[in-house]
């Protein structure tokens, strides 16, 4: 097949960067070439654009073993015990096919982690849908959490965290990301990076077949003359294959046989024999007569590019063939022998006895494009906010208007389709700020939570940056444990676009700030970039995803009330920061003006002192203050306590609404017996933290003194009918 | 006590029930499907989970497997069997019970918290409980909705052998509390001897007060001698 | 050879996933739909030139796996 | 009036379950086998008497629930 500009641009490359193409081969690239290089230096696998900017995160740490760069991060929790985590976006395939989409997803971040001799324990995600009354976003709905239940239940790993919601902005283009934890021996962590030569190349899991290859290019007739019948088709999960799969890796993994191993994501066979090879500074040749396909007559460039799931590369240590032939064959999974590690530093493929195509690997992945985009900085806004037109509403109804929101109601519609239990070490399920789960046979466990703030993000890019972080940290905190490290999922418009580079480059640096200040490394991550259409491009939505330790588990520690009488401490200054507040978006639909500021000496004193009570055991419940400030805070720490509240009428602060719904940060709530009030209390003088005595837990009702009265029973009610509705 | 836990391609609460087991001082052996001989044992358990995907019809594939002769046989003689979520519905498959289990009503999977009432006492399974307690159990599954033709409901309940049905906290029995759409709320079977026990919900779960409670304890004690 | 079977619930026999398609079809504004009945499908393709032969076999596929005699019917076709 | 719709996997789409009952099949000694795949079926009963009019409409519910264009194929069939 001839190569002309026209195929070169469907296959996503600048005639530019097919210039260099030609240059790093001395010749021109054939066809099978030109798909190769296309699906290496997309964005999804080079990461040209986020690369430089990536760049700045701090990935180091005492409690880091691995960071970026491999299949997920690994962190250190003692006692020869690693955690491997890391999340992913799946949000054009989930818009397209949303129940395959989001379950692909899953499979795919559980293949990460299971990848690096973890066995998954946890499934947590983000995901965000356009306006509830937008007409595609019930069946998106619907589909996602299904195929996100679908695929995590079938497996059998609980899926025990996330956050979800609605805005107009992801009308076109929802987001799914999905993030998946498992736990490791220390000394047990298997790698990508291939060593020595002449080494078995394995082939394991399903077949080949023609699933979504490598987007762009196929769709059109032109380059084949049967491309009737071979159009790029959506990528279809089976969780029971990779249950098997995963079994049998991780029972090869039990002894030295695996020198290396790499699951097949992105651009499939492609990306993961040049990634393997490119880490090992080694060659790599594949026969590719031997890939198992599921169609007839596939040609290699459907071979090498195709995305068919749940396959694996492995590269075996000499003599291992046979044992690691017989593991995989009592599981029912393809065991074949595809090529072996060469030492000339190409990728080599063969087929039908004719050598296909020949490229060296450092010009797939070194010397990829690398580009320095133009970025503008966003100002801070303008403080807009008229606090008089305030004072006509009413606090109650403001309060009911928010709990009974898409964004604010109660999740377990969501939630009670996943499986939260299996494996029978969820201490905390979905619910609380995070979830728990209990290190299997162990008295330690790890908390984790999902957290993003688009619309502070897109308000002022640097602060937002910074809020997530903080917000996550906060979560875990709030559960009593001592947070350790972050994945994020870097979801952002288009890239070319400087105004968005811009967002993207400025929440790295708020995201590079709090973590270098927490101490809260990034040590896995993923990008995806162009969520938009038609030039509209999604809200700046980075997620956090983090990993907090436990290492004493006793009782878990959650945000509900345990007790009448007890007292009710804030911790941490209230301001009353009203704009971008879940308050004027709800009740006024007006997000305008700057997000709440972020003191990270504040953040790390208050957390660090709160994190010290909840282990002094001297505090019944622990709620950080979000989105929707003060009151929505304390309405979520009644329902489901069935314990409400009496809440002063604040002294100084002229605005009710500003003191109730103010969205300031690194603040948290605190229900102390009055037995150990002044222990709480001493401890917050000692270290100089502000705090602030509110009120006192009582009977049936959340009440505001001279305000409002509201049974927990209506609140509840409230609470739960948007998803009952819908 | 000696036990056996099947494991098929897919079962994923085979762990779960293990520790159970272990907890409970069981001695426990895990039996891969391929085998085609069953170790001595006193009780043998067909875990939960999605034994080949779930695909064609829940449990389908697994009644079909070697290992599930073997099975069928010891029952007969009458060895104990225990069949818990997946497990119930291969039980089904295979014949040793009676009845299907269709898709849940609402046509979702459902995981939560919900209270069964113990009907029957009178056996080996649920000695330890008293007739009409209410036990909070977790369930989990996609097809969970029992249903069977009217000759062996009648059966089940002249012959006492319905273990358990859904109820709400008070012990009500009533459409509200049947999560998933299961005829007479009906949450575990025996077949007429009484030596097998297929249930949807999960009492593997229900062992331990970190992760829940313990209300799942005295069916394994209720086992042992 | 191939063959397709059909596989519908029994009368009888509720069928949630039936009525909650019909009731979603009805709010969807399709009026005059009287019952709607949800099954399994099947395409089989055979090495065989034998028709009755392989008819039969098709029919113990059924009985052996593919159905469940207690609460479902099946119906098998040639289609080439 | 009676309809039928039978509703497969496109060419080249996985087919998890169909591979899974084939195996099975094959294990349970039936040889010869070539290809399964699975899919879905309904039956819809009708009060119209306008073929055309309700051939119309059952063609636009496919598209707009049951069926799911990217992956799946489909046909309707008038039975009664
Ligand atoms: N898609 C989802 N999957 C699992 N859990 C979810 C999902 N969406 C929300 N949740 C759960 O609902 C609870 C409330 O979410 P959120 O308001 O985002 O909490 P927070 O403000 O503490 O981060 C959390 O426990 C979260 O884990
Ligand atoms: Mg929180």
């Amino acid at each position: 097949m001839e190569i002309n500009e026209k195929l070169v641009k469907k296959h996503g490359l600048s005639l530019e960067e097919y210039s260099s193409i030609k240059r790093l081969l001395g010749r021109d690239p054939n066809f099978l070439e030109l798909g190769i290089f296309s699906a290496m230096w997309n964005e999804h696998c080079s990461y040209k654009s986020s690369r430089k900017h990536l760049k700045i995160l701090p990935t180091k740490g005492k409690q880091v073993i691995q960071g970026p760069g491999e299949n997920a991060g690994v962190i250190d929790i003692g006692d020869n015990d690693a955690i491997i985590f890391k999340i992913e976006s799946h949000n054009h395939p989930s818009y397209i096919e949303p129940y395959q989409g989001a379950a692909t997803g899953v499979g795919g971040i559980l293949r990460d982690v299971f990848t690096m001799g973890a066995r998954p324990i946890a499934l947590l995600n983000s995901i965000h849908f356009g306006s509830p009354k937008h007409f595609k976003t019930k069946s998106l709905l619907n589909g996602v959490v299904s195929g996100i239940g679908g695929y995590g239940n079938c497996i059998g790993i609980p899926t025990v965290a996330g956050e979800t919601k609605f805005n107009s902005t992801y009308n076109e283009n929802i987001l799914v990301n999905a993030m998946a934890v498992g736990h490791a021996k220390k000394d047990k962590i298997f790698y990508s990076k291939a060593k020595g030569i002449n080494k078995s190349v394995v082939y394991v899991g399903s077949k080949t077949g023609r699933d979504g290859i490598h987007g762009a290019s196929m769709a059109s007739a032109e380059f084949d003359e049967n491309s009737e019948d071979k159009k790029p088709t959506v990528q279809v999960g089976d969780p029971f294959t990779e249950k098997l799969l995963m079994e049998a890796c991780l029972e090869l993994m039990k002894d030295n046989s695996v020198i290396s191993i790499q699951d097949m994501g992105a651009a499939g066979l492609t990306s993961s024999s040049v990634e393997m090879a490119s880490k090992g500074e080694l060659g790599i040749e594949l026969n590719l007569d031997k890939v198992p396909c599921r169609e007839d007559n596939m040609s290699p460039y459907e071979m090498m590019l195709s995305e068919s799931q749940e396959r694996m590369l492995i590269i075996l240590e000499d003599g291992k063939e046979n044992h690691a032939r017989k593991i995989f064959e009592k599981w029912d999974i393809d065991f074949v022998i595809i090529g072996k590690t060469t030492k000339d530093n190409n990728l080599l493929l063969r087929y039908k006895n004719e050598i296909v195509g020949k490229i060296p690997i450092e010009a797939l992945a070194s010397k990829a494009p690398i580009y320095d985009r133009k970025w503008t900085k966003k100002k801070l806004p303008k403080k807009k906010i008229n606090s008089k037109k305030l004072n006509k509403l009413n606090l109650k109804d403001a309060m009911i208007k928010i709990l009974s929101s898409p964004n604010h109601s109660n999740k377990s519609w969501i939630t009670d389709q996943y499986d939260q239990m299996v494996m029978c070490d969820t201490i905390q399920k979905s619910g609380s700020n995070a979830a728990i789960i209990r290190v299997h046979g162990k008295e330690k466990a790890i908390a984790v939570s999902v957290d993003s703030s688009a619309n502070y993000c897109k308000a002022h890019p640097l602060t937002g940056g910074k809020q997530i972080v903080c917000e996550n940290w906060r979560n875990l905190i709030s559960v009593g444990s001592k947070p350790l490290a972050i994945t994020n999922c870097l979801n952002f418009g288009n890239p070319e676009n400087p105004e968005i580079m811009g967002e993207f480059a400025e929440c790295l640096i708020g995201i590079k700030e709090s973590c270098e200040f927490l101490n809260y490394p990034v040590v896995s991550g993923n990008v995806s970039f162009y969520n938009g259409t038609n030039n509209k491009n999604i809200w700046p939505t980075p997620v956090i995803g983090g990993v907090g330790l436990i290492d004493k588990l006793t009782k878990p520690m959650n945000h509900l009330f345990k007790k009448d009488n007890s007292t009710i401490i804030i911790v941490g200054k209230t301001f009353g920061h009203l704009e971008q507040s879940v308050f004027l978006e709800e009740i006024y639909s007006d997000l305008d003006g700057q997000p709440p500021e972020i003191n990270l000496n504040n953040e790390k004193n208050n957390g660090e002192i709160v994190l010290d009570i909840i282990k002094n055991n001297l505090v019944y419940a622990v709620h950080d203050i979000s989105q929707g400030g003060l009151l929505v805070a304390l309405a979520e720490m009644c329902i489901g306590s069935k314990l409400g509240a009496n809440i002063r009428k604040p002294k100084k602060l002229g605005n009710i609404f500003e003191y109730f719904f103010g969205e300031d940060q690194s603040r948290y709530i605190l229900e102390v017996d009055k037995k150990n009030l002044t222990k709480v209390e001493k401890l917050l003088e000692n270290n100089n933290i502000f705090y602030e005595d509110i009120g006192y837990t009582q009977r049936e009702k959340l009440e505001i003194e001279k305000e409002m009265t509201v049974d927990i029973k209506d609140l509840c009610e409230i609470n739960n009918q948007w998803y009952k509705n819908y | 006590m000696n036990s056996t836990v099947i494991v098929f391609p897919g079962s994923n609460c085979d762990r779960d029930i293990a520790v159970a087991l272990e907890k409970m001082q069981f001695k426990n052996k895990m039996i891969w499907h391929k085998e085609t001989k069953l170790p001595k044992s006193d009780l043998i358990v067909i875990p939960g989970g999605f034994s080949y995907g779930d695909y064609l019809r829940s449990g389908a594939i697994a009644g079909k497997s070697l290992i599930i002769n073997e099975v069928i046989k010891v029952a007969n003689q009458g060895c104990l069997v225990l069949g818990i979520c997946n497990g119930f519905q291969i039980l089904t498959e295979t014949g040793l019970l009676k009845g299907v289990l269709l898709r849940n009503k609402n046509l979702k999977f459902i995981n939560k918290d919900v209270n069964i009432k113990v009907i029957d006492n009178n056996n080996k399974f649920l000695k330890k409980y008293k007739n009409n307690q209410i036990l909070k159990i977790n369930i989990a599954h996609n097809e969970g909705n029992f249903f069977t033709n009217k000759d062996h409901l009648k059966e089940l309940n002249e012959k006492k052998l319905i273990a358990f049905k859904y109820c709400d906290e008070n012990g009500e029995i009533n459409e509200d509390s049947n999560p998933n759409g299961s005829i007479d709320n009906i949450a575990g079977i025996f077949n007429s001897k009484k030596n097998i026990l297929g249930m949807m919900p999960h009492p593997e779960r229900m062992i331990d007060n970190l992760v829940s409670n313990t209300d799942g304890t005295n069916l394994f004690s209720s086992l042992l001698n | 050879m191939k063959f397709s079977i059909t596989i519908t619930l029994k009368k009888d026999v509720l069928d949630p996933q039936g009525k909650v398609v019909q009731n979603t079809l009805q709010n969807l504004n399709f009026k005059n739909l009287k019952n709607i009945r949800q099954g399994k499908y099947f395409e089989i393709e055979v090495n065989n030139d034998d028709q009755k032969d392989v008819e039969k076999k098709i029919d113990e596929m059924c009985k052996k796996l593919l159905v469940n005699l207690i609460i479902e019917d099946y119906k098998i076709n040639k289609i080439s």
